[in-house]
């Protein structure tokens, strides 16, 4: 797929919480074909001070009105300023960047396990799958109830668990405890969170022989290559995170 | 039309606009972005003898204006190079230019009696400045002796054009130039980055695993003007200049100042065409200008101030 | 409650904050933003001992995250400094530091004796590191024998707390800040200015009326936190940060690297009240990580890395 | 007077050519009194690069609703970034900056030259003088009829006479061949535009014994006098043109 520079249109921002919104683009050009787990490189040029661009994972694509989401978390100024776009505005984007999600290869239950702006791009991820009539499940971690988001759009796509660390909704602790992860033979995982979980869910899948890709979020400063600032630890040496990436299989990767 | 043709010694360059090493992989990852044998050359990557897997990460921490980088010359080596890289690229209308390292001088010489057999291959630039090794890399560059004897072991063995990179964490910049036209290099291109550091207040530990990195971008731009200044007053071989270039009007700075060509670095990570729009900028300056030939502009400030 | 005091020697600072030389005019000029009694220090203006007009205008230049001065110590001299400053200055409730400043060493030397007479003033700030004069300024403090000489002058008259302030326009800080240590000096300071250029590509000449001048703000930050670590971890007198704090973040990570005090240069041009903001964002962070003692993240980062 | 750093409102902001605008601005603390002659500085910080404030000079003020306005002429990305402003958008000043224009000592005609955005700082100097019963005429000097602004508003406070350099509208040529500066006796000169023109007009009144006040635009890091780089060198050795400025009588001033 051809990469490159365009000037979306910000459809709209549907703020969700005080720190996480969606935002829905549209270009008038035809947009490149997403696979599930691509991300884009983010301009947030009305950041004063925000220098590079920020690599964000498409979120949503509706190929009939040519749009895609992101889903952000504000995290520093680049991603204030983007939450702080409005209908009209402009954003200036980078894509398609990196690598997808691979099928699912054996039968048995599917489960996409996501922590806090990790769920990002699991959205997309499955509707493809469901579209290609894999049945999905959802385990989707939290810090507390007033931090769970999204619980109805991933719920039209599958079956959404929910662990939150402080048990006020869902079951109390870490996604790797949650009982759905025991109850049934498990073929397939794909999660992407935050470092700690995502470790934990290898060790996990590692111990019960799950196949599991993972997303990482390393930090970028191009999104295409030329940098080898993004690079992970694996099998084959120091890799870039955005190009043979962002999604590993953990058999690939030497954590 | 403007002539936009620049030399370094016999070899011409079709226009004074190169990519910067590490900044623009071997080429072929621009290709999706604009036609890279547009530009007068590509500088690849910085490579080694032996293949090399860099620093850990992380190994880049944006600042102001700028960005720090400690990757460390991971790279594949040269006979990988020569084998899957070299036959793609050198199939590209324009000049391609190696990034020679090494930590010893041997390595510096065997690399570059490699890259003399390469046909496709008009230029090497010899970094004696790269802030991110152990071994090697800047501690060349730093130091005027070792300077002047990786220069001199190479120039006995590479029979075609010897570019020396400098390294812009120096006292004296004009020292180094010298030492390089001295020893017959035929141009000298700077700044590689400044050496600095980041600190992440809540982890309360350094951003990059090397602790400090080499700094480039917007930032050092003002540093590297100045470099460029007291080097082309000071040689007569033609300075490469880099460091911070944006945009056509940086450029233009550039030549002003007296870089006879300039590279592109960092800018190309965020606007991945940059290297051709600074192109046109450039020459569509000249043009609103009424300059015919960019030659008439190298160095205008040096003529200027006496 | 977190203590903030930190010592040069015997001299106790109530805080770690104080303003840079040449960025705060005496003091009186910052008094409609805050209190500036609340500082740890007023580091005043580039003095003499006769009165200097300084350089042509244009003076300064916008850089990107910076920008470029070219200022060149003007100052009234030591006699008005005496008679119409001091006895004003003398009033705030906060250590006034001199910035000293000469052409020869005998310049250097008759001022800081005519400072060491002032009752009020519990230090000087030996600046051997401007880049803005033809003579004196940088010239001493990028050649170590120089600066020895120079350093060891001043000592031998000047009997309270001497800081020596350094440019960064060196190969090796750490051999400065060593000369500095060695010849008996109480604190060094660093980064004075890195030198610099700006091009006006329109009117195709120089920015600035001395061509090259002092690259100061935020671009400079990542070399500046560099030098700090490198020198707090070499030398055993208290070390002075700054260069590009903009806000409390800024300040942290250099006491994180080391040094035992900031100063807070051309941020103030910007937000006048910046350096008291960034006095009560320091204490806001100790408090919130729970530290009751600045001291106990002087320099954090060079015991956590060995 | 106290100077502060203020986030004022911006009321409105009229378009007048593609390249001047005037923004009005209202605070909600009591604005400081302006005297006519002072500038503030403002932080673009919508314009990412831009590091500085930018001088701008108090262009008209509204004592009653606590607004004063700024006549912009966009020149680079600080000055553009303001031409983009919308009502309600905040704009951080820092104000109220530098000396004023002094008032006239002797009768006679009074002339308030301007050119380009240097007619900004007339209006309120015009204003001001008209309460206290002076009566003024104005000058003002354009590239070319596009190019005219704000003739309406100065009109209403002085007589305008118009000078274009293609003599598209009002007498063709620089400001200093207008017949009016021949026609009567001149007492006082009040000047502010580009470099040539006020050297040009402070010859004439060297000249013709004629007392001038020009009004400097020294590039200005700080604008309240601790950088030291906004100098003009004067009879009185380089002063700042931020504190001893911006109007300076051309007495003082070594052109
Ligand atoms: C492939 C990929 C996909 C991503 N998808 C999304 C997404 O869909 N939605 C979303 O909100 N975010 C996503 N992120 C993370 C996002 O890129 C960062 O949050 C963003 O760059 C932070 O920019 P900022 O200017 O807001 O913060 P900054 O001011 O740059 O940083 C604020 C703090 O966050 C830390 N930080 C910054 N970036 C990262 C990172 N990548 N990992 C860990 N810590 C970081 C910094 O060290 C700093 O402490 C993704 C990252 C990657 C690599
Ligand atoms: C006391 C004072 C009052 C002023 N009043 C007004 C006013 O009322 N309205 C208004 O529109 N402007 C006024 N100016 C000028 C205004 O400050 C500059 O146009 C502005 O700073 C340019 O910023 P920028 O980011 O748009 O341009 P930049 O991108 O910074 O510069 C664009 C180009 O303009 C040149 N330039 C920038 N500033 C100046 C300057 N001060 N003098 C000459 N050339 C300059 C630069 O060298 C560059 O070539 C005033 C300046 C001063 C000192
Ligand atoms: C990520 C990165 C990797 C780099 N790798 C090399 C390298 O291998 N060899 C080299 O000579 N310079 C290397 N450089 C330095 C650039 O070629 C250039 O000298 C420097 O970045 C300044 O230019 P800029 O500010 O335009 O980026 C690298 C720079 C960056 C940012
Ligand atoms: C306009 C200006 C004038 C300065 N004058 C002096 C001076 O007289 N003496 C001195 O030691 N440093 C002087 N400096 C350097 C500052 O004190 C400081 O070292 C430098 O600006 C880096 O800090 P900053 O980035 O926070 O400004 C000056 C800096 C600026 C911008
Ligand atoms: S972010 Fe540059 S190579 Fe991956
Ligand atoms: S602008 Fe800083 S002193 Fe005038």
């Amino acid at each position: 797929m051809t990469k490159r520079v365009d000037n979306l249109k910000v459809v709209s921002n549907k703020i969700l919480t005080e720190d996480f919104c969606v935002l829905k683009l549209e270009s008038d050009q035809k947009l490149p074909e997403f696979r599930p787990g691509q991300f884009v490189q983010v301009k947030a040029d009305r950041s004063p001070g925000t220098f590079l661009r920020r690599p964000i994972s498409v979120h949503d694509v509706d190929i009939e009105n040519n749009t895609y989401s992101m889903l952000i978390q504000v995290l520093g100024k680049g991603t204030e300023s983007l939450y702080k776009l409005k209908p009209g505005d402009y954003l200036n984007v980078l894509h398609p960047l990196g690598n997808a999600f691979s099928e699912p290869v054996m039968n048995g239950k599917i489960v996409l396990i996501g922590g806090g702006t990790g769920i990002a791009p699991l959205l997309f991820l499955g509707k493809y799958l469901k579209n290609k009539g894999f049945e999905i499940e959802y385990l989707l971690g939290f810090r507390n109830k007033s931090r769970v988001i999204l619980v109805d759009e991933y719920s039209s796509v599958g079956k959404v668990h929910l662990t939150t660390e402080d048990g006020s909704i869902g079951e109390k602790g870490f996604v790797t405890h949650h009982s759905v992860l025991k109850s049934q033979k498990i073929s397939m995982i794909y999660c992407c969170g935050p470092d700690p979980m995502m470790h934990a869910v290898a060790d996990l899948c590692r111990k019960n022989s799950i196949i599991c890709e993972v997303s990482l979020e390393n930090l970028m400063a191009c999104g295409f290559g030329i940098c080898l600032c993004c690079i992970v630890d694996t099998t084959r040496g120091n890799v870039c995170t955005c190009t043979e990436g962002p999604v590993f299989n953990i058999k690939e990767l030497k954590w | 039309m403007v002539n936009l043709k620049v030399n370094i010694g016999d070899l011409c360059f079709k226009n004074p606009v190169l990519t910067a090493s590490g900044t623009c992989g071997y080429g072929p990852e621009l290709t999706d972005f604009f036609d890279v044998s547009r530009l007068g050359g590509i500088v690849v990557k910085g490579t080694t003898i032996e293949p090399r897997e860099g620093n850990a990460y992380p190994r880049m921490a944006e600042t102001p204006a700028g960005m720090l980088n400690a990757v460390g010359l991971q790279n594949k080596g040269i006979d990988y190079f020569e084998k899957h890289i070299y036959p793609e690229i050198s199939l590209f209308d324009t000049h391609i230019i190696v990034n020679v390292n090494g930590s010893t001088i041997d390595d510096y010489v065997s690399l570059s009696e490699r890259i003399n057999r390469l046909d496709k291959i008009p230029a090497i630039e010899l970094n004696i400045s790269c802030p991110n090794v152990k071994r090697g890399g800047m501690i060349f560059g730093t130091n005027l002796d070792s300077a002047r004897d990786v220069i001199r072991a190479v120039r006995a063995v590479y029979k075609k054009k010897l570019i020396v990179k400098l390294s812009p964490n120096v006292t004296n910049i004009v020292d180094f130039a010298r030492v390089v036209e001295e020893e017959g290099a035929d141009s000298v291109s700077l700044i590689n980055t400044l050496l600095g550091m980041a600190v992440d207040v809540n982890k309360m530990k350094p951003v990059l695993s090397t602790v400090t990195g080499g700094l480039s971008g917007p930032a050092i731009k003002p540093v590297a003007l100045r470099m460029v200044w007291q080097v082309a007053k000071a040689v007569k071989i033609p300075v490469i200049g880099m460091g911070g270039i944006m945009n056509a009007t940086d450029a233009i700075e550039f030549f002003l100042a007296g870089a006879s060509a300039v590279q592109i670095g960092t800018v190309t990570f965020i606007e991945p065409d940059a290297p051709v729009k600074i192109l046109e900028g450039v020459e569509k300056y000249l043009s609103e200008k009424g300059v015919s030939d960019i030659n008439e502009i190298i160095g205008y400030l040096i003529k200027q101030i006496k």
